[in-house]
């Protein structure tokens, strides 16, 4: 079963009426970073990717919104892709957020964020991901 | 498929009864502009107005740039699957307004877009000071969703440049370019003790206002393909990307794509150009599998010596990036990739996402992260009132009297990573 | 004209002091050129004076880091100095972690430009050339006379507000640091002529290298285990109940160093798991699945290991940044060497 | 930290429950776990059981320490 961390409530209500079954975790409060770091969490406790962490354009020190699908898998099974993914995602969110934070957007932008953000996750109804 | 380009050289712009060319300057009426754009009911404002190279000029925020084109002969009709029916473009003649841009602008989302001034120190890292401009400032109606005003506003460009680009078909070009490229065999037979080089060309498609469209299809709906590389200069592709405005494949960069004129440029001297290999960036790791898969099979297939490889944006296709290199080159294929760095502001820190140790060979279009200043201007075409929450801007970005610091990423095309510009970046 | 000044900063050997007897050394300053120094005031020339020389034993400022740069910044801070020189320290190890060390703190806590000298296998040259400039050099002293004109040049140009060029052009190992320039051609013409050179096997250069994944050489196996001394760590958040020392359930950013002298199984009375990552009702109940205790006391009583060591180090990895991982290892591996362990057993979950 | 102890002259096995990551962290001796949750023995077989567990895996740990290695090796 597919697991999405998100803080962004569009893409939560997205996978919890998706015809494919996903359990969420909603980081109501999280920041972008926050959902990133509990990935790794997940990852570390054998899961794997299924969505790249750095999915956009928006760098990571604009937009606040971020959702990351995974799937566990038995802990031996091969997810070397996915740590390395995970880390060089991190490390890359950080390089950003020490340019600069996320600034604080109004209500419009960040429903427009959080839109974009959703629009990348869509096709998770439409495609087999074995 | 053989396309004959007739380059009409513009050198001035001005605003006429008539739309037309004359001299090399070209006439724009004003009001034909905007009732065009306003025929799209999401849309309730439209204004003309136009910045040539040197003013004093800033353009704020843009969503595309375009070159004004139209098919003359050959089948198909310009922007197919867009503006044009679908039907296959590239074979015949065309005719492009070079020297002229339309660019669009205005408020899509409040978080994207960049700028373009026309002179001054920013100007040198954009191709669009450098172009006659004729921009187009679009309001949408209120309320309007973001996917529909995207569309709305990627639409109004397309229509303005195909009515523009009219004004070209019945003028002598100042210079006509034929470009060729032959069925597989032929093409192999043509040359055969060159070595077989191809182009893949990696397309934005991981979601809303980072798309692309191939004969209207939106790029992460289609499988990797091959395509002759005149059917780009026939607008078959067009940008639906208005994310990062510094490494922004606009719709003109796809109609002059660098690569493939300088891969032209050498065919048949020192290599055998075979074609282009188009392909996505997704955002699903498993369709990234596919995809690269693919590409790779395509290479393979084709009898490929070398590739060249761009890819749009930072992060996520980078992954797509390595990807592709790692299992093209596992094919004994040599690979060079195109890219711009984002090493942090310090310049310190890894310039990409991802590496692999395939990827021995690469082009920067310089970092991203630089700060630059750049001081007022007396004109703005759009509104500056987004600069800060622009990709490259920040809070205190816009300073009272009009001048900005930013990040250079905040400049369209500054970065682009098809290797258009000359800007580059080594180590210290 | 009143003259610039220059502070210099050399070791113990080049000084004139002595080798290796002598590396235990407390900083000291002596005014005017010491040995080396006399080759830096010919390449500044009549307009720079080196107004002090600095002197720190190697072993003394690899022991003493925070105490002995503190001294030093003091004693360079007296001259009031409008450039500092470390070195150049060659290939000797210690002596360029010392330079460079030294240098970048001049360089933040007084403004002022600076410049070293390295061997490009200097370890020194990799920890620092990021933060410093530091001049090229051969694996040896006889490299002085070329050596140092360099770092004199160097620092006249950065006194004078001059552009630094490329590391080609100034002669310094490249700082990684990614400078943006207009090329001549633009991209995708180079990437076409990169690409035909590929092809053809001829050289050529890429724009940007791949970063090389750091690796360690695996240590020559344990010999005689029977006397050997065998310290556990883990990643797996094992510590005293009540965590002392607050240590995050995930992202650590400390760890912690536990007694475990005297005791032969781990108590879930006393050691409890603050991991974040997995379900931790099995590590709740009984601690020793993640530091094996009760296993390796019993291994000790049976002579197959010589001591188990008396304290464990403990962090949580779930969520660690590997930077902070990194310089969790580089503390407790001196304390662990200094406590002469032999070997460690690493657990995590 | 694996790669810092080994760094600092110190022979280090890690034992660890996801094998990929400790390759990805640059372990040289490297004794797969029981697995999360509970790496060093195995309570669903009794306290007795699970000790067995974890002294076998100790005592691979050990012998991992007591092997030459050139690179990164998996003891199995």
């Amino acid at each position: 079963m597919a697991l999405l961390i998100t803080n962004n409530d569009k893409a939560k209500k997205f996978c919890m009426d998706c015809r494919k079954e996903v359990e969420v975790i909603y980081l109501a409060d999280g920041t972008y970073l926050d959902v990133l770091l509990r990935t790794r969490d997940y990852v570390h406790r054998g899961y794997r990717l299924l969505t790249h962490p750095l999915c956009g354009s928006v760098k990571p020190n604009q937009t606040p919104y971020r959702s990351v699908l995974l799937e566990k898998q038995s802990a031996r099974e091969e997810n070397f892709r996915s740590v390395e993914l995970i880390e060089n995602s991190i490390d890359a969110a950080r390089k950003f957020m020490r340019n600069r934070g996320t600034p604080r957007w109004n209500e419009r932008t960040r429903e427009d964020f959080k839109t974009v953000d959703l629009s990348f996750l869509t096709v998770y109804e439409q495609r087999n991901y074995v | 498929m053989k396309l004959e380009l007739g380059r009409i050289k513009i050198h001035d712009v001005q605003f006429g009864p008539e739309t037309k060319v004359e001299k090399g300057v070209l006439y724009v009426n004003k009001e034909e502009i905007e009732k065009l754009v306003l025929e799209d009911e999401r849309l309730i404002g439209a204004q003309v107005e136009l910045a040539r190279p040197g003013e004093s000029v800033r353009i704020a925020p843009v969503k595309d740039v375009l070159e004004p084109r139209v098919k003359v002969s050959g089948g198909g009709g310009i922007f197919p699957g867009m503006i044009s029916k679908v039907k296959e473009v590239g074979s015949g003649r065309t005719h492009a307004l070079v020297g002229a841009a339309v660019v669009t602008c205005g408020k899509i989302v409040g978080f994207q877009e960049g700028i373009i001034d026309m002179s001054g120190p920013a100007a040198a890292y954009t191709p669009f000071s450098a172009t006659n401009n004729v921009c187009v400032v679009i309001e949408p109606q209120e309320g309007l969703e973001t996917h529909d005003y995207e569309a709305a506003g990627r639409m109004a460009g397309l229509k303005v440049a195909s009515y523009v680009g009219e004004a070209g078909r019945n003028v002598e070009p100042d210079e006509v370019v034929v470009y060729e490229t032959k069925p597989l065999q032929e093409q192999i037979a043509q040359y055969p003790d060159l070595p077989k080089v191809g182009y893949i060309h990696m397309l934005q498609s991981q979601g809303l206002l980072h798309d692309t469209y191939y004969y209207g299809v939106d790029a992460k709906q289609f499988i990797p393909t091959f395509m002759y590389p005149t059917e780009i200069m026939d607008g078959a592709i067009i940008s639906g990307n208005c994310v990062a405005p510094c490494d922004k494949v606009t719709t003109f960069h796809h109609l002059n794509n660098p690569v493939i004129e300088d891969l032209y440029k050498r065919h048949g001297k020192d290599l055998n150009f075979i074609g282009v290999i188009l392909t996505n960036e997704n955002v699903f790791l498993a369709d990234k599998e596919r995809s690269s898969d693919m590409v790779a099979k395509l290479a393979e297939f084709m009898g490929l010596d070398g590739v060249l490889i761009t890819e749009e944006g930072y992060g996520n296709p980078d992954t797509d990036l390595m990807m592709n290199c790692k299992k093209v080159s596992q094919k004994g294929i040599d690979v060079v990739l195109i890219t711009d760095e984002f090493p942090g502001r310090d310049g310190k820190s890894q310039s990409l996402a991802d590496a692999v140790n395939e990827a021995d060979a690469l082009v920067s279009c310089g970092q991203g992260n630089l700060i630059i200043e750049f001081p007022p201007m007396e004109k703005i075409i759009g509104t500056l009132d987004y600069v800060e929450t622009m990709i490259g801007g920040y809070e205190g970005s816009l300073r009272p009297d009009g001048s900005i610091e930013a990040e250079l990423q905040i400049i369209i095309a500054s970065t682009i990573a098809n290797g258009y510009n000359r800007l580059a970046a080594r180590g210290y | 004209m009143e003259k610039k000044r220059i502070v210099h900063y050399i070791n113990n050997f080049f000084a004139g002091i002595g080798g290796e007897e002598k590396a235990d050394i407390p900083p000291e300053v002596r005014e005017g050129v010491v040995g080396p120094g006399l080759a830096l005031q010919t390449a500044l020339g009549d307009e720079y004076e080196v107004a002090a020389t600095v002197i720190c034993g190697d072993s003394y400022f690899g022991e003493h880091m925070d105490e002995a740069t503190e001294t030093l910044l003091a004693m360079i801070k007296e001259y009031d100095p409008a450039g500092f020189v470390a070195g150049p320290a060659f290939n000797a190890g210690r002596y360029g972690v010392a330079c460079g060390s030294i240098a970048k703190a001049v360089e933040q806590e007084l403004g002022i430009p600076v410049v070293t000298g390295m061997f490009t296998e200097n370890p020194g040259a990799d920890m620092y050339k990021k933060d410093v400039h530091i001049i090229l050099t051969k694996d040896s002293a006889a490299d002085m006379r070329k050596s140092m004109p360099k770092m004199a040049a160097l620092l006249k140009k950065m006194m004078s507000g001059e552009e630094i060029l490329g590391p080609a052009e100034e002669g310094y190992i490249e700082r990684g640091i990614r400078v943006n320039y207009f090329a001549e051609e633009r991209g995708s013409a180079r990437g076409v002529e990169m690409l035909v050179r590929k092809m053809a096997k001829e050289p050529f250069e890429t724009e940007y290298p791949m970063p090389v994944f750091d690796r360690v050489a695996p240590n020559p196996a344990v010999k005689d285990m029977k006397h050997a001394k065998v310290a556990v760590v883990t990643s797996g958040g094992i510590v005293p109940v009540g965590n002392p020392d607050r240590i995050e359930s995930s992202s650590a950013t400390k760890y912690g160093v536990y007694s475990i002298e005297g005791k032969d199984t781990m108590s879930p009375e006393e050691f409890m798991t603050i991991h974040g990552g997995y379900d931790r009702a099995f590590v709740l109940n009984n601690p020793n699945l993640v530091v094996p205790l009760d296993a390796l006391r019993q291994l000790e009583k049976e002579g197959e290991i010589g001591e188990l060591n008396n304290y464990f180090i403990a962090t949580t990895g779930t969520g660690t940044s590997i930077g902070n991982a990194k310089g969790f290892g580089e503390q407790f591996s001196k304390k662990l060497v200094a406590d002469g362990v032999d070997a460690v057993i690493l657990t995590s979950t | 930290m694996v790669k810092e102890i080994e760094r600092a002259g110190i022979p280090v096995v890690h034992v660890c429950t996801v094998v990929p990551i400790s390759l990805t962290i640059g372990a040289n001796r490297i004794v797969p776990a029981v697995g999360i949750p509970y790496p060093l023995g195995d309570p669903t077989l009794g306290d007795e059981g699970s000790y067995k567990v974890r002294m076998k895996l100790v005592k691979k740990a050990l012998d991992a320490l007591q092997t030459e290695v050139d690179g990164q090796t998996v003891f199995e």
